[in-house]
Order: C-alpha cells, then structure tokens, then sequence
C-alpha cells in the first residue's frame, strides 16, 4: 500500500473507532468518562507516523488517537473501556488510562499536564543509559497554563533530551475558551523559544503539514538531542466528554464548528489522494468495511469478556 | 443515594447542588466581598449545577473562570482574600487540588498565625469527591483527612441540601481557610432546605438519630449509608444512634463523646482511607475519651487499601455500604450475621448514585 | 539528641548523616540502576553530609543537582522509574515537597494499580523535618501522616544510623515509591553500624526495651523521648516497653497489638500533628485490636494544634518532650506527676539538636 | 537633602543593618535563619524609590532590604528576628517572615517562588476593587524555575494586573550555578514576553539604572493596568543563609566575588555623587553615625525585649 494510503487507513481507522465509541456509548457497557479525539485524529496520526516503534508517546485525557496512532491494541483498548479483566489495564483503569508497551505507547492520566514531565522522565532514562529513543508527549493547550509544562521544557532542554512536545490547541479547555484563559498575546512557541527549545506551528487538521513539521522536528532531535515543540491547531467536534455533541449548550457556536467540519482531517486527506490518483472509492470502501469487521469483532468481544473477580481488587496494590 | 427521608413541613425542597447555588448566591448578596472563582464556574454546566446563573446575577467580575492553573489560582485567592476579598474557588475534583496544596498548607493555613495576627485569609475552597461511573484512582479520591491533619484550616462536610447551604454560609463568614467537601453523590439528592439563619455553627455535628446500643459516627455518603443501617438494625431491634459529623476539623468531640458514654458501643464511617484517616481519628477519641464506656471494641469503616479501581465489577466491591455497617454494628454486639447481605438488589447499578445516573463525567 | 546508648561491640560507629550516605553508596555500588538527584545533592554541604563525595564516586550522570521545579522532577523521576532506573529524590525540607504531591500521590503511588501490574515505580523519595533554630512554619512541617494515608506508598522514618542505612537500601530495593522521612535532628545521632544484611525488613517495627507496665510505640526523634522516658519510669519502678515503629505504611499491627496485649497500657509519641496522624491511628489500631487486653484508656503525644512557631521561647514549648511521656504514662497508672517535670535544666537550649549546633539552616 | 543623597541613605542604610546582623549573629540571640542580601541592595531600593506609599511589596526567603527599602520598621524587624513578642510577626516568624502593611510591605515566606501568585492576588483585587496600587514582588532567579511563576505570569497578563515582576539574578540557588539549572539560552524576560508581558534586563548593582527602568515599566503600568517584569542582574556578597562569607566551600570562585564586590552598588553610587559634589565625606560620616545609632538602640531593643509567653503559642490559631 502506498505509505499515504497508509496514513488514510489509519486516519480512518481511528475515526470508525471512536464513531463506534459514541455510537455504543448509550448502550451503557463503556461505564467510564471518554474523551473523543474526532477532528483531531490527523496530529496524531501525522506526528506517530514520523515515529520509530521504539519511540514512545504518553498523552492525556483524550488519548485514543495517540494511543491508536502509535500501534496500540484496539481490542485491549476497548476491553479496558468496558472495564474488563483483559483490558490494557486489567479494568483498573479505563478510557483515561490507556497503555500499550509493545507498541511505545508508555501511559495516559487524565490530570491535566501530568503525563508531561513522566515523559520527560522517560526520555532522561534514554539519555543517561545512552538510548536514542524519542519520547512524544500530547497534551492540549489548557495544559500548558500548568506550571509543570515551563518546569518540563526547562529540565528537558537543560539536558538535551529526545522530547518532543506535542500541544493540540482546539482553542477549548472543556467549555473554557482561550480568552478566560490565556492573553491574547501569549505565544505557546514563545514559550518553548525562551527555554531554547525549537518550536513550529502548523495547521494540525493536515496531515501531511503535521507529518513535515514532526519530520522536521524528528531529524533536528536525531542530529543533537534536544527537545522540540509542535503546536497544531485543531478543534474537537463532539463534546468534551462523553459520547455526544454539544455545540448547542452555549459555549461555542454551531458556525465554528461547521466551519471547523469543513477542515476534516479525513476528508482532506481522502480528496488530496483521490485528486493524486491514489485513493479511489473501491479502495476506500474496501478500507472501512475491513476496519468496520475489525471493529465489530472488538466490540463484541470486549462487551462479552468477563469482568475482574472481586477479590482482583487488591492485585497490584504494593 | 436515597433522598433525605424527612421531607416534610412547609419549607422548600432542593437537590444539594440547588441548595450550594443559593447558598452561593445568599452569600453574594449580603456580602460584596465574595467572589467565585474555579475551572468552569461560569459555563454551561456550572460546576454540576452548583453555580449556575451566578454570573448573571452577580457579573463577570465577581464569579469567572480561570487558567488551568491550580497551584498560582491559589495563591491569587490567598492574595485576594489577604486584600479585602472573600473568595470561593472551586475544584470539580479533590485529586485535581492536590496541585494547590503548598499553598492551602504552607500559605493559607499559617499566614493568621505566623504573621502575628497581622494578616486573615478568608477563603473558601471547594473540593468534590468523585465516584461512580468509571471515574478510577485519580478522579474519585476523598483526601479531607489531609486538611484536617493541619493546623490552621478547617474542613467541612455537608451531607443534606440544608447544610451544604448552612455550611457553605459559615464557611464563607468565616475568617480563616475553609475546605469544603462535597461528594459528587449527595449534588442530586433532594431535602428540606429553608434560607434562614444556619442552625448548627462549624464545627459542630449533628445527632441525626437517637439510639441507645450503638453510636455511629459518619461523614458525607457514609452518614446515608449508617441512616440506612440504622433503619434495617432497628427492625432486628437494635438502636443505633447516627452522627453525622459534618465537619472534620475541628471536630465536635464533646457530641461524639456523649453519645458514646451512653451507648458504649461505636462504629466510625468514613468515604476515605483507613490509615491516618477520619475514621480512624473518630476511634482514636472515643478510646481515649470514653475508654470505660466502651463495651466492645470499636471499629472503622472506611475504603479498602488500594487505589479506586475503574472497573464497575471492582467499584462495586470497593465501596463500603449499609450492609458494612450492619454487619460491624451486629458482630460488635456478637450477633450472627446473614452470609447473603452483601448482595445487591436485581437492578441497582453500585457505580450510579441514581437510577437516571449516565455519566460521563 | 543522645546518641543511641548501646554503641558497643565491634561494629563502626556513625552519624545518621554518614550512615545514609553510606547506605547510598552502597545501594549505587550495587545496582547501577540507582541515581540520586535533588537540590544541592552534589553542592559542598552535601544534604546534610548525606550526599558528600557521592559524585565524586558515581559521576555526574548518577549524582546531580536539579532546577527549583519540585512538580517535574518528581515526575521526571516517576518516568526514569518507569524506564529502568532507580532515583532517590531528595528534599531538604518536608515543606518544599507539598510542591509535588500531585505525582507522588496521583502518579507514583498508583502508576502500578491503574495500568493493571503493566509498570512500577521504584523510587524513594527523602524528605527532612526540620526543627529547632527558628525554623519555623514552613520548615519544618512532618506531614508523613499524609503519605500514610495513601494506598500505593510507603513510609518509613528511621530513626538510628544502622536503620537508617538498612531502611534506605530496602526502600530503594523495594519496586514500589517509598516516602523516606528523615529527621534533621537525627543525622547527628551517632550509632552502630554494620554494613551486612538489613535486619528488619521493611514494614516491621523494632522492640527497643522490653517492659511490662505499659507499651510506648513512638516514631523519628519521639523514640529517643521514649527511650529517655522508661529510662525515669524504671528508675521509679515502672517498666515500659518501647517500640520503634520504623514505618508509618505498612504498619506492623502485629508486633504492637502483641505488645499491648502484654503490658494492658498503650502511649502512641509522633512527630507530627495529632488529628488523623500517625499517633491517633496507633491508638485506633490498639483500641480496635486489643480492646479487652486495655487497662486504662490510651493516651496519643503529638505536636499541639498549631504551626510552628520561630521563636526559641515558643517552639520550647511547642515540642514534646521525654517529660510529656513520663506524664502520659504516669497519669494512665494513676500515679502523681512532679510538678516540675517540664522544667529544662540549666544550660540546655531546647531549640538546638545538640550543644554545638548554631544553625543557621 | 537631594533625593539621590536620600537613595544613597537608603542603600547604606540597608547594608549597615545586614552587617549588624551578621555581625551580631554569633552572639547566637538571633535564632533563625537569616539570607543576607549585602550586594543585592541597588535593586531593592532602585524599584522601592519609585513605588508610592500605597503600592504594596512581597518577597521570599531574601527580603531584608526589601522589607527596609519599602519603608518596614527596622526595630520591629529587629525584634522579629530575636523571636521577641514585639517583632512585626510577634516572634512567630522571625527573618523569613517579615511584614510591615503600613508600609506597604505585605510579607515574606521561605518557600521559593510562593509569594509569586500571593503578589498577583493582591493586585488582582486592587483592580476589582478599582484601586491603581501597584504590587511589586520580589524573587531570584532560581524562582523562576517553578513553574507557579509562569502560571502567575500568565494570570496577571490576562487579567491586566498592576503586578511589577522583579526578578534578581545573583547566579546562584543556594549553592547551585545557572548551569545546572538552566539552559544557557533559556531567556527570562523571554518567557515574560511569551506571555504578552513587557520586560526588561538591567545592571542590578548600578541603583541609578534600576531606577531608571522601573520608572519606565510603572510609567507603563499607571498608563495601562499591566504587569512588567524587571530582571535585575546582581550577586550575593555572604554565605546563602547565615552571616558568614562562603567563597572558600568550593561552589563558586573567590574571584568571581572578588570582580562583583568592585561593582559594590553603595559604592558605585557613592563615587557618582562624590563626582557630582552631592556627597561629600562630611555628610556621609554624619549619614553613617546616624544610622549607626539607630541600629544600635534598635539592637539592643531587640536583645532586651520580652519573649512570647508561653500561652502565645495558640493565638491566631483558628
Ligand atoms: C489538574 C487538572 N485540572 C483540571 C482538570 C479537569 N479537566 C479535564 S480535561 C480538561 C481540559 C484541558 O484542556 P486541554 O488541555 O486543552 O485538553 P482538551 O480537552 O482540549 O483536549 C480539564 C480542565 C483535570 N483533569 N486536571
Ligand atoms: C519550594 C522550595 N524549594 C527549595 C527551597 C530551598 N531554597 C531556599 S532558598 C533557595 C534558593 C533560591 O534561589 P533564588 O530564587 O535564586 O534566590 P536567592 O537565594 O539566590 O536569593 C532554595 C532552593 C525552598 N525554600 N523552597
Ligand atoms: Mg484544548
Ligand atoms: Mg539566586
């Protein structure tokens, strides 16, 4: 397959995933918060495709993408949502707590910001036993008015560390929009600037932007380790939390997002590949009704697995 | 949770988010000087309804939102409260708090003392204990046991609409830092609720039910759940006395004390963790303060030692209940206990406070 | 501070200070998996003497200094731990550490729970009270109350040089986040010292003195009370057993309940404050577990209920001292109390660990 | 007297209490910690000269001349640090604990970085309250790295808050170089600056200059409500905490000191006023031995005053 008819599956493939999230949600089985990443799926798609299976990516709240992205099992992945035994997590943690180490996927916490020094953490092992893995951490542009976001820049360019910050700026901290929350005048670049780390902007709803701007980024880490800041612009479509749309409850407008819906980040994709002669309407639909199986038989299994015993309760507790 | 059983007489009734909103809004008005603040105060939720139409009322300047920045939004309430404000700032969850707690302890806490006096930090910061629903180990922890191990801060814990309404009057009135817990659970539940002058001071708990073989002592859900208790050991006929204790620090000693000396039996409840909690603070006084009274050994109900866990299938065997307490309160007193109490009702669903109840946060 | 009394036989004899860095040293010679990082860690004063010479032998890439950012580095630790290493995080004061609990508590503690046994966190992280020469509110605080409360962590406070090396090489040992609470007055003690195999292991308390009036389970500098306490009891013929805690999570029930059921008498001495510390819930333990075998009501010795004040004229009466457990103890056998027990004798400032110490830090 | 003679009375002032301090130290009646800050005084009083009366001052563990610069009561600070009942904390706080709100100076904790969002609380409820008093808050460089310095930043610069950052670079944390701790292009006016806030670098030891851009940055402040930051380069002649010097402990190099005492800042202003026939030795010596007396009654006030009694231990406590 071409290597961008390649990025298109897994473009897409997030998106069916977490469609069907929603759409099976009001069945009541996913009985834990999720924070879908439709709209957003091409930063993460565009920045893990740039990335080695060694390389290893933790992220937030809203982590399926990420977590999709970079390899992580579907079906461990929805078994934990269901909140079974065989779950990536053993059921102990749910959609906000997501692992998959075979494939670099290190972990994701729903404390806003936390996950950003644990990554740095991680890439400051690598240093110090001479390991030349890169260490992506996603986040979203509310977490960046945490302290702990400057306190991790400083520490990772202090020493030279393989990080590569990732901040999705969908110009909403849950309901909040960037006026209650950052003066117009504040550059998160700038910000990663006066710590000396490298720092791009790019339209993160293109996929093929968030590719170049992350290659580039990835050959300046490999040439000499130090940490790089991406900013990507982008816009979640469904609601903060849950399965379902909100545009109506008065936070932001119907216009915004329709014109945000406009910038698909599938769609613009599909069209680029269709207009390139790579992607044609058989080879899409053979795509979705593969991923579609993939996805059922996930399903499926993860509302049939069995839960944890009881007495799983105090497995793991030190 | 059920609602609070005793509705009746000719006052309002409102669901505890309802009655932490007028609470809110009666303080605003008597007192130019408060302010709300938090993640989300003036959006479309309203923090679970708490705030709603507060910034209409009151404007922008006095209840607004801030940066994800719980640490510094601390401090700046500090400052405020240091400079003629009385600030309210919210937390939708205890765990995210715990970014904040250098200043709440450090700061808060000791400015009136170390100050010489100089200075007062009248402040209000609520915090909501999550659970249910999937929320796991960092959306659901109840850490009031840590505020109230400090010196210089109080804690409150408001169980019924009508004093999560007094409570948060008598916390905003008051001159020092005040924690104010509340449980994502108890936002829905209805009860009696009157505007007028708050009946019970800080600091002082509430004998909810009077009995004569057992004193139960409790905080939050757990004061529902040993309500619970107390009707289904009644009807085996045991009297249980039920304590709701409403706040941690400082904590009405002389109320817990007395009702042990007369019943001589005691059973602490606590939403929390056992080791250094408040359930164990509870049993700690009683076997100090009425170690002759005692006629059997205490005990503590609290959360088992690990992490909440995600899983319905675990939430549901992690959270302690009515049965818990029967079962403490009937072996205390040496009688059997029937194997089949834990088991749950066809139908009830243990990670929902309410049949309605569809998360998702 | 005495230092400990039994320095006899053939084994060195070393500070607390000298006996944690050789504890690093060695847990670093052993695993080269091990690093230490903190502020100042590699500076001329060396934590303390804690740290000195250890860059020197292990190299900047295992011994280093960090920037003022409490939150990330302990986060940073968090993924080294994750990622094959061992960090030992230092903290010169308890106080500055309320920066962090958010991943101590939310993160480390629960990282091995919440992804199902997917990853651990072995990390210690050492935390100093500070006390005495004006140190004041916020250097001073003993919180380790708190980190007990919080399923997913370990606590221990060593007391004496050879614990303190053992009690360090078993925390960084173990696979899970240890909080590792030193005393500042404790690193001058000087005592025996072995280098073979820890002892006790982790989580078991010591029996200093064997007795049988009356159980004295004490943690950090209130064992040194203690010990100086049954030494005035014996010589007024009663005879006290004295436990040295050594871990505040897990606790060792048994060894204490064992105890109390000997002596019928129970006094829990902490360094911390006393609403949900580590003294109530001893004295909760007890009363739970050995109601019957109670002979008296148990007494609980704890900071009294305020910060910490700066000056020497009230910090001397702000900590309790070998005097206040003697009271305790005498009062529960019914016995009188010398009116002038609390007098200091001529010469002894209160507010310095030892004669020769001049601050200022 | 001109106002520069009466600056050059403050700076002296200031360093002639700091050398009573330490040299009375080792009578061991000052029983707390005590941060010196002998060659930092230019940037205390160069900014404290151009706040008014009612502008309001914070600091941290440091706070000595700021305390003095802003108009603190020298014999209260005195009694405080002796742990004397009448101390301006009443013995509960001693030398990291000063206050003084009637000059405008509205406290000092030892926690790094931790008055930083205190200040911006107080110049937050200025504005609501619809007072212009500008807040100054004093820190060092090594502040800068918690992160509750860029959360305080960002919150003062969305709120248009008169909050004037001033930031001493002396070098050093406690023992620890720059080196250490920051990346050698991490930029603190840049991060000032990321966040829309305006600011400035200047020679902190050359009083004329500090005042100079203080001026400028409350002269932009008074026109629109705004925070400024000032970053002040300087250096701490004494030991970290306590009345020693430290130059031999092997963390920094007897000439490194050496080269900063020859920009002494009393000095450099005394030579300048000298010059310009404002200062001559007579006045100085008549400054000097004024001062002198003073310190020295306020010494033996302190030694001489009463301790707290013991009850005192539970007032103020809630
Ligand atoms: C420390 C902390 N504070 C607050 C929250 C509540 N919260 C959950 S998600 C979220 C939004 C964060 O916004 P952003 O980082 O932009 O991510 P997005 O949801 O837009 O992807 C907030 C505030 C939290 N989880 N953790
Ligand atoms: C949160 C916190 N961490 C660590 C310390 C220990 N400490 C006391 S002063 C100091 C140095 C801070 O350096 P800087 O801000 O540059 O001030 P300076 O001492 O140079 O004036 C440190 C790290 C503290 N008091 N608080
Ligand atoms: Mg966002
Ligand atoms: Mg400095």
């Amino acid at each position: 397959m071409d290597p961008r008819v390649n990025i298109f599956r897994t473009l897409l493939r997030i998106r069916l995933v977490e469609e069907a999230v929603a759409e099976h949600y009001t069945r009541w089985k996913m009985r834990c918060p999720v924070h879908l990443s439709i709209g957003q799926e091409a930063a993460a798609v565009g920045v893990c495709s740039m990335l080695r299976r060694e390389d290893r990516v933790m992220s937030g709240h809203r982590s399926h993408a990420h977590y999709l992205a970079k390899g992580g099992d579907l079906r461990r992945m929805l078994l934990e949502i269901h909140g079974k035994s065989s779950g990536c997590s053993g059921g102990r943690g749910g959609s906000m707590h997501l692992v998959d180490l075979d494939a670099g996927f290190h972990g994701a916490v729903p404390i806003v910001g936390s996950t950003i020094p644990i990554a740095v953490g991680l890439a400051f092992a690598d240093k110090l036993a001479g390991r030349d893995n890169v260490t992506a951490v996603f986040f979203g542009e509310g977490a960046t008015e945490e302290g702990v976001f400057c306190e991790s820049l400083n520490f990772a360019a202090l020493h030279g560390l393989r990080v590569l910050f990732v901040c999705e700026n969908n110009l909403y901290s849950v309901y909040s929009p960037m006026e209650v929350r950052q003066p117009v005048e504040r550059s998160i670049t700038g910000l990663a600037s006066a710590h000396g780390v490298g720092a791009s902007q790019a339209d993160g709803n293109d996929v093929d932007i968030v590719r170049g701007v992350a290659e580039k980024a990835l050959r300046g880490v490999a040439v000499s380790p130090a940490p790089k800041l991406l900013l990507l612009d982008t816009y979640r479509w469904r609601e903060h939390c849950g399965h379902g749309f909100d545009n109506h409850i008065g936070y932001r407008t119907e216009e915004e997002y329709l014109a945000w819906r406009e910038r698909d980040p599938v769609r613009m994709l599909r069209e680029r590949l269709v207009a390139e002669g790579l992607l044609t309407k058989g080879v899409e639909d053979a795509l979705s009704s593969e991923i579609g199986c993939e996805i059922a038989e996930a399903f499926e299994e993860a509302e049939g697995a069995s839960f944890p015993r009881a007495e799983a309760l105090f497995e793991n507790v030190t | 949770m059920t609602d609070e059983t005793a509705v009746v007489g000719g006052g309002r009734v409102l669901t505890g988010a309802e009655a932490i909103r007028e609470g809110t809004a009666e303080a605003m008005r008597c007192d130019p000087r408060v302010v709300i603040m938090g993640l989300g105060v003036p959006d479309p939720k309203g923090i679970f309804g708490t705030t709603l139409g507060l910034q209409e009322e009151f404007g922008a300047r006095r209840v607004f939102d801030i940066p994800c920045s719980e640490n510094a939004v601390t401090g700046i309430a500090v400052g405020m409260a240091l400079n003629g404000f009385r600030p309210i700032l919210t937390h939708q969850r205890v765990d995210f708090a715990l970014l904040s707690v250098e200043q709440i302890v450090n700061q808060a806490a000791k400015w009136h003392y170390m100050f010489g006096g100089k200075m007062r930090v009248p402040m209000v910061i609520r915090m909501i204990v999550g659970r249910g629903w999937g929320q796991g180990p960092q959306h659901s922890q109840a850490l009031h046991a840590w505020f109230a191990h400090v010196p210089g801060l109080k804690v409150v814990l408001p169980v019924f609409p009508q004093d999560s309404r007094d409570l948060l009057l008598l916390s905003v009135q008051d001159d020092d830092p005040v924690i104010f817990i509340e449980h994502r659970w108890l936002h829905g539940v209805r009860g009696r609720f009157d505007a007028g002058e708050p009946g019970l001071p800080l600091g002082r708990a509430a004998v909810l039910r009077e009995g004569k073989d057992v004193t139960i002592a409790a905080f939050s859900t757990m004061v529902l759940e040993a309500l619970e208790a107390a009707k289904r050991l009644d009807a085996d006929g045991i009297s249980a006395e039920v304590i709701d204790m409403r706040c941690a620090r400082p904590l009405d000693t002389e109320t817990l004390l007395a009702s042990v000396r007369k019943t001589g039996c005691f059973v602490a409840a606590d939403i929390g963790a056992g080791c250094c909690g408040l359930a164990s603070e509870l049993v700690s006084l009683v076997a100090r303060g009425a170690h002759t009274a005692l006629r059997a050994a205490p005990d503590a109900i609290t959360l088992p030692e690990s992490p909440t866990p995600t899983s319905p299938a675990l939430s549901a065997v992690f959270y302690p209940r009515a049965p818990h307490v029967v079962t403490s309160v009937r072996r205390m007193l040496g009688l059997s206990v029937d194997p089949d109490i834990f088991s749950v009702p066809e139908g009830v669903e243990l990670d929902k406070p309410d049949p309605a109840f569809t998360g998702p946060f």
